[in-house]
């Protein structure tokens, strides 16, 4: 691999850059892999690259039916937190964000992880409590993790209306300094850059149709470009998790819905963190770039479409004109939707499923993006071994039949 | 074996009564507005209103409701009046029925002898909701600021009443003339609507009426 | 911002005065008791969410109150029928094409 | 000097309105109808702004929504600044306040420019993702010089002064662009009685007629115009929007279009007018009209200021009376640009030279150049121009497309306006909103709109019709079809006649090749907003990015304010060459809302402030008021939080009214618990199925309290249900679940069991509900009731009517504070009289006003839960030990048990709801607090359970609370520890969570 670095640009540029290579090869499918990954998004790059990296198996293929990362993890708002309520999300998301706090290094990509601070607005007395709750079992985990009176919010985010005027007045916040905001697309070619140089094969515009059994066992995919043979399937295709597990022939406890989000024009630093609301409906970060990026909870109803519903727009940027009355007359450029797969209580499934040797990964809602290394380290180690990894262990679909649901509902009605 | 509890529940006479508007101090504004008002606003407060629900279906409810109040049933989304006394579909087996203050007792009595062996309700909602009359050149613009349905007369004629959006809540709109339409709010909601109104007719000259 | 046909208004209303309630025709098992967990979680969980016609539960909250069934398609979101509570669909995945081109939708006065 | 390039007549401005205007600190003039950047134009202005990346001159391009580089910040003071306006749609006005966006110190002399001329070779496409990786620490730091350069303009830091809101319409039609076509279909389909509106962004109606040398019945072509205004204005039913731009396309035909009402008269709206108003339009039928964007040809330093779209110089000189320049270069592949060359000869401005890319042109206008006199260099094209802060050569060379070449030197034309022109590109942003894929025309070299299940119809540019004649009667067609579609019967019209010209076809040529190579050649500019060069498309592709979405992500291509209007198709082909693959093989981004950008103003309309949500009040708020109540936020309402006197904290407030109740008597609003009317032979039977209890023995008069759990059967919601007659119960609910829980029993009624004979009315606003608390409740209620108190006659969990106060009321004896309590219910309307009467009479009782906070404190001594504070959505009734609840031989297999039976639901160390009591009575435990039962353990640790209720001040005299710990009720009398953020432990006892009258007698008495 090509390593990256300041220097190295500055070479290149005496040559006009005419000699970068490939980030990646366009390969044949091999007859047979160890493993497949189908989906080429961040969290089934990232599977890949640690299955390669830390399990020494390279003989993988990532089967994209599109674009190397051009599904949510090309629609999301970026936001990285790991301060979830339950131990067991706890667990897996602060995972992840140890890896997200070495990942550009890792990768040899700056994916531009941000620790700019996530702030979650409290505007009611239970509010608080959930907050006080959620804090307090993140610092006993070893996630950090603050609550702040009205006034200590007031002081440290600018232009926020924290005055007793409005609708729902803030009377506090959480605050988490280690969350931020990183550069979706590179993640997703970072890891995709560094699974290549690991030996992955990235099989993009294929699509997979179906799987194949032999004794009820699962041994390949069907694609558009033929079969491809694996000792072990790994499903992880946000928006498209149901419509796969249909064709292993099984349902999944999911629902897609779309969820929508919008960047304003791009302006001059005046948001400097992230902050979210869960009692007004909205969150708010600014790009690197300068635009405002915005989102809200999910659409009501079903969707594949990739767009929702116009009133969800409306609503959230009542609320973002509400918490910030000084961004009434920036102006909004794009908005767009993404597709997300809900379960029960919020949190993913990283399971087995009913097929021997098909294992999935999936219903990560509104929370994907924050958790891609650690998602795709904990199901790499999963699909390496055969059992699911610790972290793993308690986000099995059993748990939507013994009743061991690990209900983010609360802490996060409007989860990102 | 009594089936419902049905009480007189409006005092005698004296008792000190405020419509859900009287914090949103509505009458204060009476007769402060612009001259040529665009739309005026009018309270007709302390009505009897009574949720009826049936089977339509049953020819027995609707002759027993043309028993009790000389009215037919309405059909779906219209409303019809008899005087003082205007009964609205509101569903497929609801509606509502809406008497001058102090009948609704009298009215519920009659409704459920005249229904009696079917299965009905009557639900006195009289403190609960009160329509707000507006009227003028202007309140189509004030409904369209306020309301994703459609209000143009080919749509939406004198006679016809819809539940749907409104502002940031949900009520029932009434047209009952040309120029002039009612609103059914819920008195929690009162505040809110009364802002809203003021502040959508505030570019027609807003005018309030006793 | 979807168009939908109150089957018991008789009208197209707008998104707003609705409550998408989820996937229609999951009756609650007669005899839950009878159930095994597998199965009493099958009933509260998991969904069919289909790619293309889904049969879904809708509720008019803002005009008749009342519930009512429709089916849409979930990639194009185009409502095919609103149908009764108690009725089955005209539209089926394998009975109906996935969109229509009819020029006129159900209720489109013109 | 003033207007130095303003022509001495012509243009559609009013000359006698002279307007002055501060464009970065010095004042300038213009006229009434001038754009900002007309205004500019005339005043000679070039550097309007520096570029994102390289920090580059730039000057105004074009005249429209596709202006990638005059994007100014507008406002005369904090408050109205607007960020990223485009001056070329922007109306002058007088005392307009425009910057640039970038540029330090300013933009003529701009240290960042020589900073991105020396470190511009540093920073290809996707240079970061490359570095500033190392050391890991630097990169906030980094990061921070990062997000300073970026960004264009600036969000005021002062609050709005303006407002702006919503007008919903239904229509037949909706026309989308008074152009020509748009114009005709408007007049197909008003005249057939149909409901149209017709909306066009710009300052008045007429689209490319506005600066069109072409004439319609031997006429000039705006004539035409105004008499079709005319005829629309006075048809009923059209609703005519000018400055109005449909900006999104949703499903069923819905839009939304953003109008502008007084951008054109001040950066601040007059008194009591809306500065913007967003129409939400359902449309039968749509008609888009939206017409065609030229596009540039792209080759080296074409972004020196001096470079222009064709049509661009043609508006400036016909529409506003401006000539950007004296000495113009055009260089095409098309004949439509040869009305610039001809348009500027009438001005009076000489023409240098035209270079075609085509070998041999002879269209109608390519011959009328000819006859001018017009230089024509053929298979030629401007290669690249020079100059550092405005135009003064442009070296035209021939080119030989087979080979992707140059043919010869060429020559260095002097000159100071290089007019561009690549063809055009049909505005298919609407069109494509929902997805639908726009389709590759190689005769128009354009996308025109694919198929799309929308009930829409396309006419004019979008469809790559460009004669006007044809436009005319495509237009009228479209709209003939649309109304009678909608259905309604379309007249004949006879529509006006149009010069039909030649036009031949239009070269396939988009990047114009160099000598030196794309990576070497003088930058190219693709996307002149974000700094995008055709050789940073050429890397990207090199690199692996192979797709669209990949080269336009890892580029920024198309991602700014202009969303690459100009830039994309020639990003492409650019791309699509350099893949070797056909431009329809390269397919297209996702177009998305918003067609231009939309003030956030707008579109939250009035839902905000005072009147951003509902604000739920009771009867006996201004009581509330008048008694100086804190408020609290449950769902939409507010109660009364608690009652301060004389300056009182919450605390000392609390403890005062916890004592009043405890001693004597208080009374608490409590009408905003939700109320449910039910009646029916089987409402019964429903209570049974809905309610984890009993219902078939409770007997009329009588009350019960009950716990609804979901499928699942975690509790949801509680109440007290009365029976008031055999088919006649009133439920109540919590304040938040009011509308929940009737929505979860209509659901159930309607969908699962039609059978059962139920109806359920809410009565929520019908009463207000007082509560009278306390060991006096009997004696003061007993002054002013007709009906019997006495304990044997009126005992607990039953209710009385009777007249309270003078007024008829409904009296429930049940008690969420231990006390002994009457709940009054009286038709709202007279609930203030009747709470001055008990007020009067409970004087000598010391009546207490309470608030919900001692609600809270006074119930949870009692271990009663609140919903929603005690449990999550993940408690069993045995969970809250309230097993004595659940209905274990109900005959029908009730909501919420076959749920808690499940394998999980039934183990042993579930969390358990018990009461906690620190062991120093004076510490508080935080609600919320997580416990351990090991403090010393390391991190992480194993917490069993948290703090869901906690009260210092109380009646009690000792802190306590309510938690769930895991196994404890089987803990009793153990300990469990909070360990808090300060490092200290607050160390409590598992106890029983009935702190007070545990055998329930006070209320009984």
């Amino acid at each position: 691999m090509q390593r990256y670095s300041g220097f190295g640009l500055f070479k290149h540029s005496l040559s006009h850059h005419e000699n970068w290579q490939k980030m990646w090869r366009t390969p044949t499918p091999k007859k047979v892999y160890d493993v497949i990954i189908v989906g080429g998004g961040g969290h089934g790059l990232a599977t890949a690259y640690y299955l390669a990296k830390e399990h020494g198996i390279t003989n993988v293929a990532v089967v994209e039916k599109g674009w190397l990362g051009g599904g949510n993890t090309a629609r999301n708002t970026t936001i990285v937190r790991s301060n979830y309520l339950w131990d067991e999300s706890a667990h897996l998301y602060e995972h992840a964000m140890k890896l997200w706090e070495g990942l550009s290094q890792d990768l040899n990509y700056n994916v531009m992880f941000s620790q700019r601070g996530v702030y979650n607005l409290c505007h009611t007395l239970q509010d608080m409590r959930d907050s006080e709750r959620r804090v307090s079992a993140n610092r006993l985990n070893g996630v950090d993790g603050e609550l702040l009176n009205g006034k200590q919010v007031a002081d440290e985010i600018p232009y926020l209306d924290c005055s007793k005027n409005t609708r729902y007045p803030i009377i506090g916040a959480t605050v988490q300094r280690r969350g931020g905001v990183a550069r979706h697309d590179a993640v997703a070619w970072g890891f995709a850059r560094a699974a290549d140089a690991l030996g992955v094969d990235l099989i993009q515009q294929t699509e997979v149709l179906g799987f194949r059994k032999e004794n009820g066992v699962c041994i390949g995919v069907e694609t558009s470009k033929g079969f491809i043979g694996a000792k072990r399937v790994g499903v992880v295709t946000a928006g498209n998790s149901g419509h796969m597990a249909r064709q292993a022939g099984f349902r999944l406890p999911i629902e897609s819905h779309p969820l929508q989000a919008l960047v304003s024009e791009p302006i001059k630093p005046i948001i400097d963190s992230v902050i979210m609301s869960n009692a007004v409906h909205g969150y708010i970060s600014q790009s690197d770039k300068g635009d405002l990026v915005i989102g809200a909870g999910i659409d009501g109803y079903n969707g594949y479409g990739q767009r929702g519903s116009y009133p969800v727009i409306e609503h959230t940027i009542q609320a973002i004109v509400e918490m910030f009355p000084v961004l009434s007359r920036v102006r909004m450029n794009r908005q767009w939707g993404g597709i997300v797969d809900t379960t029960p209580d919020a949190c993913p499934i990283i399971s087995k499923t009913p097929v021997p040797n098909l294992f999935f990964n999936c219903g990560w809602g509104t929370g994907g993006f924050k958790a891609t290394p650690g998602s795709g380290n904990v199901f790499a180690a999963s699909l390496a071994k055969g059992e699911m990894h610790p972290l793993a262990a308690p986000f099995s679909i059993d748990r939507f039949h013994t009743g061991a649901l690990i209900d983010e509902h609360g802490a996060a009605a409007v989860a990102h | 074996m009594t089936t419902a509890n049905v009480y007189q529940q409006r005092p005698d006479s004296g008792a000190k009564a405020e419509s859900s508007l009287h914090q949103a101090n509505l009458a204060g504004l009476i007769g402060k507005g612009r001259k040529n008002p665009g739309v005026t606003v009018r309270e007709k407060k302390l009505l009897g209103h009574l949720t009826l629900r049936g089977d339509a279906k049953d020819p027995a409810f609707a002759e027993g409701v043309h028993k009790a109040l000389g009215l037919e049933l309405p059909v779906a989304l219209s409303l019809v009046a008899k005087e003082d006394t205007s009964l609205q579909w509101m569903g497929p087996d609801e509606w509502l029925l809406i008497v001058p203050g102090g009948q609704e007792f009298a009215v519920e009595h009659a409704l459920r002898a005249a229904l009696a062996g079917l299965h009905i309700s009557v639900v006195n909602v009289s403190g609960g909701q009160q329509l707000l009359e507006l009227s003028g050149p202007k309140v189509r613009e004030v409904l369209m600021k306020s309301t994703s349905y459609d209000v143009h007369p080919d749509n939406f004629p004198v006679g016809k009443a819809v539940g749907t959006v409104f502002a940031k809540s949900q009520l029932v709109i009434r047209h009952t003339a040309e120029d002039t339409w009612e609103l059914l709010i819920r008195r929690s909601f009162s505040d809110y609507w009364c802002l809203w109104l003021q502040d959508a007719a505030a570019e027609y000259g807003l005018n309030v009426e006793a | 911002m979807l168009h939908i046909f109150c089957p018991h208004c008789g009208e197209l209303r707008s998104e707003e005065e609705f409550h998408a309630s989820g996937q229609a025709h999951i009756p609650r098992p007669l005899d839950p008791g009878a159930c095994t967990d597998a199965e009493w979680g099958d009933y509260m969980f998991f969904r069919d969410n289909p790619r293309g016609l889904h049969h879904e539960l809708w509720n008019h909250v803002a005009g008749c109150r009342q519930f009512f069934n429709a089916t849409r398609n979930t990639v194009t979101y185009e409502i095919l029928e609103t149908y009764l509570i108690g009725t089955q669909p005209q539209f089926t995945e394998q009975a109906a094409p996935l969109t229509t081109t009819a020029t006129r939708e159900q209720g489109e006065k013109v | 000097m003033s207007q130095t390039h303003r022509l001495p007549n012509g243009g559609r401005v009013d000359r006698s309105k002279v307007l002055t205007f501060t464009f970065n600190g010095q004042q300038y003039k213009g006229y009434e109808g001038d754009s900002l950047a007309a205004a500019l134009l005339a005043n000679g202005v070039d550097v309007i702004g520096r570029s994102f990346k390289y920090s580059r001159p730039r000057g105004i391009y074009a005249a429209g929504a596709e202006e990638p580089n005059a994007v100014l910040q507008i406002g005369a003071t904090e408050a109205t600044q607007i960020p990223n306006v485009r001056a070329t749609q922007q109306a002058l006005y007088q005392g307009l306040v425009a910057t640039s966006t970038n540029g330090w110190p300013n933009v003529n002399n701009d240290v960042m420019g020589i900073l991105g001329k020396v470190g511009g070779k540093l920073m290809p496409p996707g240079f970061y993702y490359k570095t500033f990786m190392y050391p890991q620490s630097f990169w906030m730091t980094y990061e921070k010089y990062i997000r300073k350069a970026a960004g264009l303009g600036r969000s005021p830091t002062q609050n709005d002064p303006d407002t702006y809101d919503y007008m919903n319409h239904h229509c037949d039609v909706l026309i989308v662009g008074a152009g020509p076509s748009g114009l005709a279909a408007a007049l197909a389909a008003a005249r057939s009685g149909a409901r149209v509106i017709v909306a066009d962004e710009q300052e008045e109606f007429g689209g490319s007629l506005l600066d069109s040398r072409e004439s319609l019945d031997g006429k000039p072509a705006m004539e035409w115009v105004g008499k079709v205004i005319a005829e629309l204005k006075e048809l009923p039913g059209v609703t005519l929007l000018p400055r109005a731009t449909v900006n999104g396309y949703h499903d069923h035909n819905f839009l939304t279009i953003h109008e502008r009402l007084t951008d054109h008269l001040g950066d601040r709206a007059p008194i009591g007018q809306v500065r913007q108003r967003i129409h939400r339009v359902r449309a039968k039928r749509v008609v888009l009209a939206t017409g065609a964007c030229e596009r540039p040809l792209v080759y080296g330093n074409n972004d020196v200021p001096g470079n222009m779209l064709a049509g661009a110089v043609s508006t400036y000189v016909r529409r506003y009376g401006v000539a950007p320049g004296k000495k113009l270069v055009l260089s095409t592949n098309n004949d439509h640009a040869y009305r610039v060359a001809l348009d500027w000869i009438d001005a009076g401005q000489q023409v240098v030279a035209v270079a075609d890319a085509r070998s041999n042109p002879r269209g109608a206008l390519v011959e009328a150049a000819r006859a001018k006199g017009i230089r024509i260099l053929t298979a030629s094209a401007v290669i690249e121009t020079r100059g550092s802060k405005h135009v003064t050569g442009a070296r035209v060379a021939a080119i030989d497309l087979k080979t992707n070449s140059v043919a010869s030197p060429g020559e260095w034309l002097e000159c100071d306006l290089v007019a561009t022109s690549g063809g055009y590109s049909p505005v298919v942003h609407l069109a494509s909103h929902l997805g639908g894929k726009p389709t590759w025309r190689e005769d128009i070299l354009g996308f025109v709109p694919g198929e799309a299940p929308q009930k829409r119809v396309c006419v004019g540019g979008i469809n790559g019709v460009y004669g006007l004649g044809d436009s005319l009667a495509d237009g009228f067609e479209g709209g003939v079809r649309a109304a009678s579609e909608a259905g309604f019967k379309a007249v004949e019209g006879v529509l006006p006649k149009a010069l039909n010209q030649h036009h031949e076809a239009t070269l396939a040529l988009f990047h114009v090749p160099h000598e030196k190579g794309t990576a070497r050649a003088p930058k190219q500019f693709v996307d002149l907003q974000n700094d995008v060069t055709a050789a940073a498309i050429e890397l990207a592709t090199r690199e692996g990015f192979e797709s669209v979405e990949h080269v336009k992500r890892y580029t920024a291509l198309g991602f700014g304010t202009d969303q690459g209007k100009l830039g994309n198709v020639n990003g492409l082909a650019i791309a699509a060459r350099s893949l070797n693959v056909t431009i329809p093989q390269m397919g297209t981004t996702m177009f998305r809302p918003n067609y231009t950008p939309v003030t956030f103003g707008a579109v939250a309309g009035r839902h905000c402030g005072h009147i951003f949500e509902p604000v739920r009040y009771t009867a006996l708020q201004a009581w509330h008021v008048k008694q100086g109540a804190e408020f609290e936020d449950v769902g939409q309402w507010k109660r009364p939080w608690y009652f301060p006197r004389n300056g009182e904290d919450l605390h000392a407030a609390v403890k005062r009214e916890c004592q009043a109740v405890r001693d004597s008597v208080g009374i608490l609003d409590a009408s905003t618990l939700g109320k449910i009317d039910i009646q029916g032979p089987d409402a019964r039977e429903f209570l049974n199925r809905i309610y984890t209890n009993a219902w078939t023995k409770l007997d009329v008069g009588k009350a019960r309290y009950g716990l609804m759990c979901k499928e699942d059967g975690m509790v949801f919601d509680d109440g007290v249900t009365a029976c008031l007659a055999d088919n006649h119960f009133v439920m109540t609910t919590t304040t938040g679940g009011a509308a929940r829980v009737l929505q979860w029993l209509e659901i159930y009624q309607q969908t699962e069991w039609p059978d059962l004979k139920v109806y359920f009315t809410s009565v929520t606003d019908h009463y207000a509900t007082l509560t009278l608390s306390g060991p006096n409740s009997r004696k003061l209620l007993s002054e002013v009731t007709d009906i019997d108190l006495d304990r044997e006659a009126f005992p607990f969990m039953t209710w009385k009517e009777g007249l309270v106060g003078g007024v008829p009321a409904r009296v429930f004896r049940i008690s969420f504070t231990g006390e002994l309590s009457y709940e009054v219910n009286i038709q709202a309307d007279y609930a203030m009289g009747v709470l001055e009467k008990i007020v009067e009479a409970g004087k000598p009782y010391n009546l207490t006003p309470y608030g919900t906070e001692t609600m809270h404190v006074l119930r949870a001594e009692k271990g009663f839960i609140i919903v929603g504070q005690d449990t999550d959505g993940s408690m069993t009734p045995d969970d809250l030990n309230m097993g004595w609840c659940v209905g274990r031989t109900k005959p029908f297999s009730w909501i919420g048990w076959r749920g808690m039976n499940r394998e999980d639901c039934v183990r042993d160390q579930r969390k358990q709801l018990v009461g906690l009591k620190p062991v120093d009575a004076t510490q508080w435990l935080p609600e919320g607090a997580q416990l351990v039962f090991d403090p010393k353990q390391t991190i992480p640790m194993t917490m069993v359970g948290h703090v869901t209720s906690s009260y210092a001040h109380n009646s009690l005299g000792y802190s306590f609370a309510m938690g769930v710990v895991k196994g404890g009720l089987k803990r009793i009398g153990e300990r469990v520890f909070s360990p808090q953020a300060d490092g200290s432990v607050i160390e409590a006892e598992i106890v029983s969570s009935v702190f007070f009258d545990p055998k329930g007698e006070r209320q009984n008495i």
